[in-house]
Parts: C-alpha cells; structure tokens; sequence
C-alpha cells in the first residue's frame, strides 16, 4: 500500500516564488470547497447568508460565496468548511438541499495588490470597479476564455481577489494569469490553502 | 457586442451567453403530428421585430431564460429585473 | 440559342478589348448598362430580388425559355444585398452527392460565363484549400474528397508538406494550437467577381428585353383561393405583387431573396425553416500578392483570399444571433485576426480596412430551398446560408426551368420544401458549418 | 515645389537637439525628434513620396497627416505605414511603395499615356478572349496591386487587449472634445479621452494665432487637472452595439498596437473636420496641397512648403494659411478667393515649376499651390451608431440628424462658431454625457446582483437642451470647371464617375463599386463627399438628393495584431498528465483536451491489454453528478431506455437523441446511492449535454427536483483494462469486495484505492475486456496511476492510448457518436432499436424514432474486407459494383492486432445491412475491393465473454 496521499494542484510547474509582492498570485487550489444547492430564498439560503453575487462569513470561519442564484461555495479548512456546511441537508424538509465536496474539482487562486484591477481587465470583461465589484462581490466570468467564479475579498484594504476555475484548467489560467500580470511585476507567491 | 440584460446577473457581453434562438412550445410528443412535430422543429416566424427567445448565461448564473428582442435594431425590451417571473421560459 | 433569338430587343453594346480602343479613340461613352424603365402594369412572372439569384433567374427564363416580359424588382439597387456582400468564392467540393453535382453545374456555368455574358466576371481559377487541423477534420475532408471523385470533381486531401508549396505563408509546422495536419485541395475552386455576374446578368437580361426595376419595394403578394387570410396560404394562386410603386398583376412569383426571404414568403402565406443571421466579412489594406489560393479552415471559421488588388478579403460563420441588423461587429474582428494570424503569423502587421456583413438565411440542414410551394405560382430559391453566390447560376437556370415547365428539375428536386414536412434532411450539415 | 527647414516656430513640435538617422529608398536622411516620416522627408527637400496606382504618377504630400493618401511607405517590415503621422524614429528604414524599378523612373507611368483607354471598369470590358489567357492577364493587373510587402519572417508578438467601462469616452482632444471631458470630469465621471493626433488640441496646435496659443495652453493645464485619462495616438475605430468601443492605441510602451474594449455608457463624438481636395485638372501633382498641410507643416514641424505660392481659399483656414505662408517668408503671389465665385481651374507644369490656371484662364507661376475648398465632416462613428447625417448645402456638408441618446456630437462635426463657442459647446456636451452616463450607471448598478446597492431612484434622463453651434455659410465647391483626381489612392478621377453614372452605375454604391472610388487607404475620408457630388452633378440632381454612404468600421485601419492580441485558447489536462509526458506520451488533441494517443506502439498497447492489463486515462470523459429525487424521471427523458427501476449499484448504458431523433450522445450512467446517480458522456458531448440537461431541467420541468453538477474533472478517471485487471485493483483496493459474484459486470462500488477515500469503480467494457473504471479524487489522481503502474509491474502493467482504445472499441464493434454517426443518424441506425422504447410516455425525440421506425435508414454495420490485409481508409466510399453510385461509406478501419486482419465499421444503405451481403468498397486509390458485412458489430468476441469474466 502506498502512503497516504497529500493533495496533489492543478499547478504542476515550477516557480520561482516570494512571500511577498505588489502583485502576488498565489495558488490555492488544496483549499476545501464545497458547493451547496438549495431554494435562493429558503432557510438554508438564509443560514448561509450570503445571496447570490454576495459572500458572507459562516460562524465556523468558513468563507461563504453566492456563486449562482440557490448555489453558494463555502470554502476554508476541512473543519470551517464542515462547520458550516452541518446540518444544511435535514435543515427543511421542504427544501430541497444537496452538498458537495467540490474541492478536487476547482482550481482556485487568489491574486493580490493594487494594480489587480488592470490586471484583471486584460483578461475578462467584467467592470471592476468599486460600485461595480465591491469587496465581497461574487461573480462568475470569462478569464481568459475559462469561465470562473471570482471573488472579491481584499486584504487589509489591498485589492484581492479569489479565482475559480476547472481543475483541467488550472496550469493553463495560472500561466494566462502570469503573463497578464507581468508589466505590473507579478510575482508568484508559495502555495498555500 | 450586445449587452444582454441578464435577469440574475445584470447586463452582460452576449459572448457570455449562448443564444437558444426563438422560443417556441414543444408539442405533447404523445399526440402530435408529424407536421406539428416538424413544425417545432424547424419552422421559425423570423420576424423582423421583437421577438422572444431563450438565452443560457453560461459564463455567468447558467440559467435559460426568455427576453424579448427587436431583430431589426437588436434592442431589448423592458429588461426583467432580478426575481422578474419573466425570467423564466414560458 | 434559341431564346436569344425570340428574347433580343436591342443590340448589345459588344465588350471587347478593341471596342474599348475604339470609344477611347473616338471619346464615345458607353451605352447604359440596363434601361431605366416605367414599371408596367402586369409580367408574366415577376422576380422578387435583384441580386445574383433573381438577375441569373430572369437571364435564363428569357434566354433558356423565351419569357421576356419579366420584371426583376429591387428594393435598394442591383447586387445591394448578399450580392455585393459576399466574398466571392467558387467551388464545388461539397459532401453530398446532389450537393457536388449542383455546384459542379454551377462551377461549369462560372467557367463559361465571360463569353456567355460577355462581360470579364475574372473568375480566377486559383485553387482551393480546405484545411484540417484534427483527425476528425481529415476524415470528414477525406469523405468529401471520395464523393467528389466519384462525381468527377477535381479535390484530393494533401498533407502539409504540399499545402507549403502551394501556399507557403501558412504555417504548417507543428506549433500552433490548430496544427494544419492535411487539407481538402480543389484546383477548380477560386474567386469571381461578384459585382461582375450582378451586372453581366442584369445587362445580358436587360438585351433580352427583361426590366429591371430598382428601388421598387414589394409590399404585398396578392394571392387568392389559399386557406389562409385574403386567400394567401397553402392551396392558393399568385395573383400579383403590390410594390411602393403600386400594384403589378402577374401569375408568377419567384422569391429570390436573402436576409428576407421569411419575410417575402409570409406575405404569400408560406411560412419557411429559416431564421436569419448577418455573415461578416473584412477587407485589409493591400499588399503586393502572395497567397495564391483560397485557404479556408472550418475549425477556425475563417476563409482567407487575397485579391487582384492585393487585399486579403476574410470571412467567418454565420453569427449565432438571429438578427436583422446589419452592423458589423468587433469580436468578430478580434476572433479573425486571432485565426488568421494562427494560420499566417507573418501578417500580424497588415491592417484591417473595413469590415462588412451580410444577411443569411440558414436552414436546419445548410441546404437551400428550391422550387414550388403550397402556392400556386409562388416559387421560392432561399435559403442559401453563406453559399447562394457560388450557386446563383444554376440556381437561376434552375428555377427559371421550374417557373417556366411547371415541373421540378432533378437537379434541385433534393431542396424541396417539402423535406422539412417528411424529415427527410439534405445531409449538408456535417461539413458546412463554415462552407467556404 | 521646394521644401526646406524654417528657423524655429513657437509652436513646432521638434525638438532639433535630436536628429534621428534613418534611411529613405536606401539614402542616409537625418531628421528632429518629432518630426513624422513625411515631415523631415519634406524639409530634405524630398517632393514624390509615391507613385499613383494605375497611372504611376508621381505624388507628393496632400495633407500631411494620417489620412495622405500619397503618403503611403513601408518601414521595416511594416507596410502602408501612414508617413504623414508615424514619427520618425532612429534607424528607420523606409522605403517607397509601389514603384517600379524606382520612385523616380517608374516605367509603369507609361500607363498615363493610354490612360484614356483605362477608364474606370476597363478591365469589366476586355480580357475575356481567348479565356485560357484571363491567368495570365490577372497576373500582370496583380502586379498593380498597391501597397507595400509583407515580410514571411514577421512575427505575431502579442499584447493582451484590455476592457474598461468608463462612464465617457471622448473620441477627438480638440478644443470642444477637451472641454466635454474635462466638464464630464468635474461632473463626477470616470472619463477616457482619445485623440487620434500625437498631442491633444485639435487644429489649436497648429495655429499660429497669439489667443488660440493661450486657449491651448489653458485647456492642457485643465485637462491635466481634470483625473480625464488620456490617450494620444489611439483611435476609437468603431462604435458597436450598446455603445461597445473599440480603441486603437498605436504608440504603447510594450505593444505594437493594443486594442482597448470600451464599454461607454456616452460617446462624445468630436473628431473635428477634414479637409477636403478640390478636384480640378492637376490637383494631384507634387505641389497641390491643402491649406491644413501648409499650417501643419509650417507650425508642427518648420517646414517650409515652397518658395512661391499660389493659395485658393473659401474660407478663414485658407486665409490662415496664406498668413503663414507670408509670414515665414513664402511669397505669396497670388489669392483666390472662393468666396467671391473666382475658380482654381488646372495646375500645370513640372513639380518644380506649377503653373496654377484660373477660371479666366490667368496663369500664375508658383511652386505651391494651396487649396482650402472646404470641410468633410467624418461621421463615421455616428453612422455606426445608427444616425443617417443630413446634407446642408449652405454650409457644403453633412450634419448629424438623429443620434441615439448615448452618443452626443460636438465641436466641428455639430456646427461652426468661434473658439469659444465651440468650447461652451464641448462643456455643456461634457456635463450632458455625464448627466446621462449617472443614469446608465445606476441602471447597471441596480442590476447587477454583486454591485454595491443603489440608493434613490435612477436620474431621469436628462434632456438635451444645447445651444445649437451655428452654421457658417461656405460655398459649395467640388469640382471646378476641369475634371481632376477624386481618389488619389484608388486613380479615380471625376471623369470616371461621370462616365460610370453614364453607363448606369448611378447611385453611389454601384458608381463606388464600378470605379473602386473611396475604397483606398483613407476610405472616403477624403473622397466620399466629392464622389457624391460628381454623380450628383452627372444625375443633375443636388448632393442631398443623391445621399451619402454609410461609414464602415474601422475608423482608421488597424493591424491584424491589435486584433488578435494574446489568443486565449484554454488548454485542459488531466491530474495524471506529468506522468504521461515523462513516459514518452505522444498526445493528441481532443477538444480543448491534450490526451494521450499512444506511447510509442498502440498495437503492442493492445495486445499487453488483451493479454495483462492496461491502464488508460479517461479522465475527459464528462462525467455530471446529479442528486435529487427526480433522477430517474430525468433519464427516461434524456435517453431513450428506461431508467426507472435502476438499483443502487448498477451502472446502465444509454443513448441520447436530439428532438429530430439524431444520436446525440451515449454513455453509461451508475446509481451510487437513493437519490445520487453519476452520468457520464462523451468527451466532445460533455459540455454540450450539460446545458441540454440544464435546458429540459429549467425550461420544460422546473419542478423536478434533480441538482445537476459538472464533476469531469473532480475525478481523475483511470480505466483498468485486461484479463489480469481485477488482480491489480485488488491489490491497491479496499473495503470492495471485486470477487465476479459479489462485483458483476455493468455495477458500481465505492472503495479506497491506495489509500484514497472516495473513490468508486464500475465495471463496463469499451475494450471488450474484463475492466474496472476508477474515478479517483482528482488531487489524487496521479497518486493512485502511480500506485497501479507500481501494484502491477509484475503483473505486465502498461499504459494504453486513445488510439489503442479506439482500436479496441472497434475490434468490438461500439460506434463513436460524431465518427461512426453524423449529422442525420437516426437512432434506429446504429442497431440500438431494441434500447429505444416507444412505450414511455415522453422522450428526447421520441415522436421522430417512433416515425422513424417505419422508414427504411442507413444502417451502421460491421465490415470485413475480403483481403484482411487490406485497411480501406476512413471515408472510402461502398459503392454499387463498378458503377459510381454511393451506397456507404467506411467509418471506422484499422488493423486489429488481436484478428490479425483489417476490420471496419460503416453506415450502409438498409439494402446492404444484411449479414454476408458483400460489398464493393472503393478505396482511395481508385481500386475497388469485395468486403462482406457481418452478422453482428463485434469483431472479436461476440458474447462479450471476457468483459464478463
């Protein structure tokens, strides 16, 4: 028998990376995300909180996203995520509710720095400003022609963004993502979850 | 690049959806004719004017949808708001 | 020639090389090219459509069939349509056996119709290459490459090391993202002048003794006996056209539009499988010749010409949205450039000069509908995607049969309306996402 | 015509402490930075530029900005650059285009000698006899062709585009389109301001006035304080629907040429006006020039246009120019005025000597002539945005009518007036545009679900209360009583279009497209509103009668690089891809899926999986994860089995037709628990299969209850194929017991596979083998192929391809839907009938296979040729003996490595689809060959005895 596995990204090539950067993109793809269905104005809809193109924070500190009207991500550790996520499938018997560990399924990165923005509008279409996309703003887009769902959710007051996509097409959005970021110094930070 | 006024997601790029085409009832299978069946098939009334047709925002909330559409100037009618039961395929 | 004989009304002005020395000597202009005349009060059959389809249509019921009291009516001018908005390419490989044998009739007429017509259509016989960049792809181009052969058309599938020679701007290494793994090459294939055939048709027609009559804007078919509203509809007779310029009586109509074709047939009360979609198109500046065919990729959408001038002239599919509207897009110049400079990297610096569209109808099965309707009198050719201009020949000499004998030519008995009643489908579809 | 350097100019734009080098014609030339190509040409003294396209006649500068049509060169490897606007830079090689051998001694100018023969559409008329020759001549007009040279070794060096979504976006800095960005600004608006010239200030910057030099001054410092983005040397091509821009900026720091996709929620329209050519007899040699090309010149660039001059004018830019002239020592020997009904009527004489000829016949000698005949308004945006401009005669050009309310024009495109009403008119454009653009704003906002909320309601749409600018009388001039060039670039002179309406090319689009008028490099920027008026004047109707052509995009031409920009094409791999390409995979496209092919030798592949076990990665296989309590009612629509009484744990194959009953896609679906099914397809169909599910779920029965969830790639998917199959999973699998009793074929399990929780298996059998399908959590996919490859060395593991699969499946008869099927197979066709049940209440295309029951349909049938050396190509046509007629055609062929021999799959008419009917296959080379049909798909295997074991 063999070990016991580690998880294994999407982002299989090397690097060189920092810790720190103007325009730091990291992978983040070992996060634990879930994916959760149920009536967009239900008691789970209200238990998550966040409504569709919102995010909100779950009591277990699990991120919880609006990705799609009755769909929310929730994301974090394995026991944010469980935390939050417990209990949602008996919670309304006349919901109709499904959960699912969605987290070999997405890629997920997170870019941050205040030159994202211009970044981002080299790659896919959406209106990045502040009333358009606030922070804690969810939405789902074309980058660089892979459909994602991304998340605003700043740092200390920098822009940063969280970005899903297909695993498949993990490699090739992280490289897309690269190139874009280049005139502006983007510097690849380690991968953490 | 038309803006399609998504009824979840707001104003989008039509590269951000796929066009269903006009919108049109399906015959009860059990009982139609091959004439009505075909006629669901593959007639159209192709107006030059508002027409309604179906929409999938796939890049965005990934629902169907019916909007209505003038073909001649390609502007949209009354775009539906968010829980607007236009919304959804009649 | 025998129709010429009983059609001609007036001596043609003759085009030829020392003619054109003679009026430059002399100072002579030319004659009108067609008659500006009043619009009669009845024909004997009234085409609805002056682009290429209507003019060969009304050319061959006066040449092929002695019908000269026809009228040829135009909202705009002559070749404003799809006419003057397509780019003009010619060939004949297509997949089905009576899609082959069609345009091969076609292609035939276009080899002949300088000298038929005499006017220079320059149809430059350059070759066509129809490029496969997936196994699939090959296949499909190895399919219409046999059907072709058996019908005794020129196509064979050549692998990259041929496409070179015959085009050595593509890039046929393996690097790109498309690789070109083979291609689909058709030496009959080229380009013609489409403003050209418009013309030659509408003079050749005019000698003959057909009108032509621009900005006269068909409001109305009258029709009477059918079952549906003011007697249009299925079982009913053509009786006549009510034009902007008033009524004309006349027991035959033929249909030959595009881009309104579902419009024109409603108002006999024959309803159609078409919804209609703009087809782009673009032009650069020119540079000096190098591309000395046409080179087409279905997977890119995007077929590639360069000109006498030296332009390079693209086009792409059909958009997805049904639309009416005519203005061009910018994704769609995005996305060709992007095509074209996968296929041909070297000419990122040439410049776009213009771009265009055009109005298509498209069916379900990218095959023409030809021929009689419940109507009596009524006749359609529509229907023809982004190829009616490679068809507008046969179809004009087609359909003028049709309208002329009351039968169905075999030719087109495969585009009958009637197909889409029985789901018996024209099998098109397979290889003309992108047609050209 | 003599040009040569002033001293310096207040205003001029060089900086003559630098002098760039750079070569012209192969000649060493040095001129200032900020000089264009033409301008330090002009001051070297240099007069021709090109030569004219049919005629080869020699032509000098006309405008001496972007839209010189005589200003055509190549520089480097880029052709038709515009001389009149690219800066000159070091190390610049430029060179004349289209001149043979050289600019100075063209032989083709010979053609001007038999120019009256070459009249427009000459070429209509002739060469059709004899018509084996039209190839040569076609090659000889190629030679024609205009332009400069594509170099194969250019490369496509790519800049990502960029999006943004301004509140404004002014196209035209000139002093109103300065004025509507800065009040727009001021205003609260996100503006971006586009300015065609190098420099912001319209026709300001080269005037040689002290107020206009201070309005200049003044409106940069507000502009600078204004937070307006600004672009200079960037173009807005082209207006779109709902106002979706495109932008050109030439001169980036890291691009070529980027292209910039703009959402505006208002367009303000400024682009100022263009002077137009006044055609009359000469206007086209070295010499003529227009009186904005004598300022630009004089005051951009100190150059001195000649040394004696001769100016028409109609109007106070002419005046201007005469002022300059004299004032930088140009003498100035004579003025018309065409104000007062005087005429310029032929220019005459070398180019080092022009006679300019009055109407009178008053012949005055000069080496300049300068022409201000009047403006063309360059519309092209409002065109584009739905608005048909309306002829003024009185003031001899076309006015906006009826834009739509987002797109608002101002300074010289919306009236005349002094500098300071024209810039009143800009402010109040400015504060409307972004009274309008709050509107539009709140409108997104309200909408769009992750924008921050609005607050009150959205801004009435504010009404546009304008002073309209006044319009100043200006004479109408086209053509004088000669006939002169219409189109400088396409050789089309007033002749021509008087002759074409002759013929009958009399409305504007035929006469364009007989003569190719306004159809060169400026695309009628110069030309279209003297060709209007030329076929006007031969119709003997007025300009407004005749109307105008509609403007096409693009604005300005942009380069096929611009357009392009990065081409995103995605990419997708499976987890278990490092490994394949460490392991000499040669792979394959699929979709957007880079797959493995083969390793090295797929027929070797195949017979280690007859004979061991393999392993293939399938992991682009779609694969949908549903859930809910309606599942069983979603199968029995989408395929056309039956799907209700499926038990956990059992996996069913099914087909998918489209509403026209044609095959759609097939693949097995496993029920993994109650309300938990997993339903895969093909690889190509995934995407597709997912929004039809979607559609029927949402659109047709929105109150089932089934969650539908893509989970292709949430799995890495790893066939285990071969007779020692069930050996290694077992040794890597736990918690399942894989015993034939306890795990039969076509059911489904849940295990641990090496340690990894989650996955589950089934058992099916594309190869015809015994087979376990894993779909392991991708993160884990690599890790687990690692752990079978490692679990089964001694078992003779090795990895299979696609086209190993392909030749397995083949072996045992499965079609591949889109290979085998097309575009019209019915679902009858693929000998499936007895798997479409008519006795459902409703299915996917039920009506059309129920119909299509009764109809005799080609038919997908297993094929051996007679010769099992013999491999008939995919595509060979079936044909009926030694005729032509088409019966069939192969659809599948390869060599089985298992047979020995060639075996194929292929649609036949419903004559031939009987077992042992032998047909006549036709192959590629011509030859034709005697294949017998078979009883049953499978070649190999027919009971499917070892997928059972």
């Amino acid at each position: 028998m063999a070990d016991s596995p580690t998880f294994e990204s999407p982002v299989v090539r090397g690097y060189d990376t920092a810790d720190s950067g103007d325009l730091l993109l990291t992978d983040a793809s070992a996060t634990i995300k879930w994916l959760i269905r149920a009536s967009p104005d239900g008691s789970v809809a209200d238990r998550l909180g966040a409504s569709f193109g919102s995010s909100s924070a779950a009591a277990s500190g699990a991120t919880v996203l609006g990705s799609r009207p009755g769909e929310w991500i929730v994301l974090g550790t394995a026991a944010e995520v469980a935390g939050a996520v417990e209990g949602l499938e008996g919670l309304d018997s006349s919901d109709f509710v499904s959960c699912l560990d969605w987290t070999h399924g997405r890629a997920l990165f997170r870019v941050t720095g205040n030159e994202t923005t211009r970044m981002l509008e080299k790659v896919c279409s959406l209106d990045w400003s502040d009333p358009m996309t606030p922070d804690g703003a969810v939405a789902s887009a074309s980058v660089a022609k892979v459909t994602c769902d991304v998340a605003r959710s700043d740092v200390d007051g920098t822009p940063s963004y969280l970005v899903f996509c297909d695993r498949s097409f993990g490699q090739y959005l992280f490289d897309a993502l690269i190139d874009a970021g280049d005139e502006f110094g983007l510097v690849v930070g380690p991968a953490r979850p | 690049m038309l803006l399609v006024p998504c009824p979840n997601c707001g104003p989008r790029n039509s590269a951000d959806l796929r066009y269903g085409g006009e919108s049109h009832a399906r015959p009860d299978p059990a009982t139609a004719a091959p004439l009505q069946w075909r006629g669901y098939l593959y007639l159209r009334d192709n107006p030059a004017g508002w027409l309604r047709e179906t929409w999938y925002c796939r890049s965005g909330c990934r629902r169907w949808f019916t909007l209505e559409r003038n073909t001649a100037t390609n502007e949209f009618r009354d775009p539906p708001q968010p829980g607007d039961k236009r919304g959804t395929k009649a | 020639m025998r129709g010429i004989a009983r059609g001609m009304r007036r001596r043609p002005a003759k085009y030829s090389a020392a003619a054109l020395a003679w009026r430059g000597l002399k100072g002579d202009s030319w004659p009108r090219v067609w008659r500006d005349t009043e619009l009669k009060r009845s024909y004997d059959a009234v085409v609805i459509g002056g682009g290429v389809h209507g003019l060969a249509t009304a050319y061959y019921l006066a040449r092929n069939h002695g019908m000269t009291n026809v009228a040829v009516l135009d909202k705009a001018y002559l070749g404003s349509g799809a006419s003057g908005r397509n780019t003009a390419i010619v060939r004949a490989n297509y997949l089905t056996p009576e899609g082959v044998a069609f345009y091969d009739r076609s292609l035939q007429l276009y080899n002949s119709m300088a000298l038929d017509l005499n006017i220079n259509v320059m149809f430059s016989e350059r070759g066509h290459l129809t490029l496969a960049h997936s196994d699939a792809a090959l296949r499909t181009m190895h399919w219409r490459a046999e059907v072709n052969k058996l019908q005794g058309v020129n196509s064979s599938v050549i692998g990259p090391d041929e496409i070179s020679e015959i085009a050595p701007s593509l890039d046929t290494s393996d690097h790109p993202r498309y690789p070109i793994l083979g291609a689909l090459y058709h030496p009959p294939g080229g380009i013609v002048r489409h403003d050209a055939v418009v013309w030659g048709y509408a003079r050749a027609a005019d000698h003959m003794g057909v009108e032509m009559h621009q900005k006269t804007e068909v409001l109305d078919i009258l029709c009477e006996g059918g079952d549906g509203p003011n007697g249009k509809g299925a079982g009913g007779r053509v009786t006549g056209v009510r034009t902007n310029r008033g009524d004309i009586s006349t027991p035959i109509v033929i249909n030959c539009t595009a881009g309104w074709a579902g419009l024109i047939s409603a108002m006999a009360g024959v309803r159609l499988p078409i919804t209609t979609h703009p087809l782009q198109a673009a032009v650069t500046e020119p540079v000096k010749v190098f591309l000395p065919t046409v080179v087409v990729s279905g997977s890119l959408h995007v077929y590639i010409s360069q000109t006498d001038r030296g332009e390079l002239v693209f086009g792409a599919a059909v958009d997805a949205v049904a639309t009416y509207s005519i203005r061009g897009s910018l994704e769609f110049t995005e996305e060709l450039a992007g095509h074209v400079l996968e296929l041909m990297p070297s000419v990122s610096r040439m410049r776009l000069l213009r771009q265009w569209s055009g109005l298509c109808d498209m069916t379900p099965d990218y095959s023409p509908v030809m021929g009689f309707t419940p109507v009596d009198g009524f006749l359609v050719d529509v229907g023809w995607g982004t190829y009616g201009f490679k068809a507008a020949p046969v179809s004009g000499e087609q359909i003028a049969e049709a309208a002329a004998t009351g039968r169905t030519p075999e030719l087109i008995a495969p585009f009958a309306l009637s197909r889409f009643e029985t789901g018996e489908l024209v099998g098109e579809k397979g290889a003309a996402a992108v047609g050209h | 015509m003599t040009m040569s350097r002033l001293g310096p100019q207040p205003t001029e734009v060089i900086d003559r402490s630098t002098t760039p080098r750079f070569r012209w014609n192969g000649k060493r030339f040095s001129g200032f930075e900020g000089d264009t190509i033409a301008s330090a040409l002009a001051a070297a003294g240099e007069h021709v530029f090109s030569r004219s396209m049919k005629y080869h006649r020699p032509r000098g500068i006309l405008t001496a900005d972007y839209w010189d049509p005589n200003l055509l060169v190549q520089v480097g490897d880029d052709p038709n650059v515009r001389a009149g606007h690219r800066l000159l830079e070091a190390g610049m090689n430029v060179q004349a285009q289209n001149v043979w051998p050289s600019l100075r001694h063209d032989i083709k100018a010979a053609n001007g000698l038999v120019s009256r023969f070459l009249t427009a559409g000459f070429y209509y008329k002739t060469f059709m006899r004899p018509q084996k020759l039209w190839p040569a001549y076609e090659r000889v007009l190629a030679t024609f062709a205009p332009g400069g040279k594509v170099d194969p070794d250019t490369p496509h060096r790519y800049h990502d585009k960029r999006y943004t979504h301004p509140d404004v976006v002014v196209a035209g800095a000139g002093p109103a389109g300065i004025e509507a960005a800065v009040a727009a600004a001021a205003a609260g608006a996100r503006v971006l301001l586009v300015e065609h010239e190098h420099a912001v200030g319209g026709h300001l910057r080269y005037s040689s006035q002290e107020p206009d030099r201070a309005a200049l001054s003044e409106l940069r410092a507000a502009l600078d304080a204004s937070g307006v983005e600004v672009l200079t040397d960037s173009t807005v091509t082209g207006r779109y629907e709902d106002n979706w821009l495109g932008i050109v900026q030439r001169s980036h720091p890291i691009a070529v040429e980027r292209l910039i996709k703009a959402r505006a929620k208002v367009l303000v329209v400024a682009p100022g006006l263009i002077e137009r050519p006044y055609v009359f007899s000469g206007n086209d040699r070295p010499g003529v020039i227009t009186s904005g090309a004598a300022r630009r010149l004089i005051n951009l660039w100190g150059v001195k246009p000649g040394e004696r001059a001769v100016v028409f004018t109609a109007n106070s830019d002419g005046d201007e120019a005469a002022a300059d002239l004299d004032r930088v020592g140009v003498e100035v020997a004579a003025v018309i005025d065409g104000r007062d009904g005087r005429r310029i009527s032929a220019a005459q004489g070398s180019s080092k000597a022009l006679e300019a000829v009055l109407s009178g016949g008053t012949r005055t000698e000069a080496d300049l002539l300068v022409v201000a005949a009047g403006w063309t308004a360059p519309t092209s945006l409002l065109n584009m945005s739905g608005d048909r401009p309306v002829y003024d005669p009185a003031v001899a050009r076309f006015f906006p009518s009826d834009p739509p309310g987002n797109v608002l024009a101002t300074g010289g495109l919306a009236g005349d007036g002094s500098l300071d009403e024209l810039r009143a008119h800009g402010t109040t454009t400015g504060k409307l545009a972004a009274q309008r653009a709050a509107a539009v704003a709140h409108r997104y906002q309200a909408r769009t679900a992750r924008a921050l909320p609005v607050t009150g309601d959205e801004p009435a749409w504010a009404a546009d209360l304008r002073v309209p600018l006044r319009r100043n009388h200006h004479p109408e001039l086209y053509r004088s009583d000669t006939h002169g060039m219409i189109d400088f670039s396409e050789d089309v002179g007033s002749k021509d279009l008087v002759a074409a309406a002759r013929e009958g090319y009399d409305s504007v689009e035929l006469a364009k497209r007989y003569t190719t008028a306004t159809m060169g490099s400026a695309q009628g920027k110069l030309e279209t509103v003297n060709t209007v008026a030329a076929i006007a004047e031969a119709r003997g109707e007025t300009i407004a009668q005749v109307g105008t052509t509609v403007w096409r995009p693009p604005y300005a031409p942009l380069t096929l690089g611009a357009l392009a920009g990065r081409v995103f094409e995605p990419v997708r791999v499976s987890s278990i891809h490092p490994w394949h390409e460490a392991n000499g995979v040669r792979t394959i496209l699929a979709g957007q899926w880079i797959r493995p092919d083969h390793y090295g030798d797929p027929a070797a592949e195949v017979r280690n999986v007859r004979a061991n076990v393999g392993l293939i990665d399938v992991t682009p296989l779609g694969k949908l994860d549903l859930r809910g309590p309606d599942i069983p009612n979603l199968l029995n629509l989408l395929y056309t089995n039956k799907w209700s009484k499926l038990p956990v744990g059992k996996v069913r194959y099914g087909m998918m037709c489209a509403e026209d009953g044609v095959v759609l896609d097939d693949g097995v679906t496993g029920r993994l628990g109650d309300d938990h099914y997993l339903m895969t397809t093909t690889s190509s169909g995934a995407g597709g299969v997912w929004e039809w599910v979607e559609n029927w779920l949402q659109t047709e029965r929105p109150h089932w209850r089934v969650h539908v969830t893509p989970v292709t790639t949430a799995y890495s998917s790893i066939n285990v194929a071969g007779p020692k199959s069930r050996e290694l999973v077992s040794r890597v699998a736990e918690g399942v017991d894989l015993s034939s009793e306890a795990f039969k074929y076509m059911e489904v399990r849940t295990a641990t596979v090496a340690g990894v929780a989650g996955c589950f298996m089934w058992r099916i059998g594309f190869t015809g083998e015994l087979s376990f399908e894993l779909h392991v959590p991708a993160g884990h996919g690599m890790h687990v192929w690692e752990a079978l490859m490692e679990a089964g060395a001694d078992l003779g593991v090795g990895p299979f391809g696609l086209e190993g699969q392909r030749i397995m499946r083949l072996e045992k008869g499965h079609f591949i839907v889109g290979q085998d099927t097309d575009g019209l197979t019915l679902g009858p066709s693929t000998g499936l009938s007895p798997l479409i049940k008519l006795d459902k209440d409703d299915f996917a295309g039920m009506p059309e296979l129920a119909w299509a029951a009764d109809r005799k349909l080609p038919m997908i049938v297993a094929i051996q040729p007679d010769d099992p050396n013999v491999v008939p190509e995919e595509a060979a046509q079936i044909v009926r003996g030694d005729t032509n007629e088409i019966l069939g055609r192969i659809t599948s062929s390869r060599m089985s490595p298992t047979l020995g021999r060639s075996i194929c799959l292929g649609q036949v008419e419903p004559e031939l689809a009987a077992g042992g009917t032998k047909v006549t296959v036709l192959l590629v080379s011509g030859e034709r060959i005697s294949a017998t049909v078979m009883d049953h798909h499978a070649h190999f295997d027919p009971d499917g005895e070892r997928l059972r074991g």
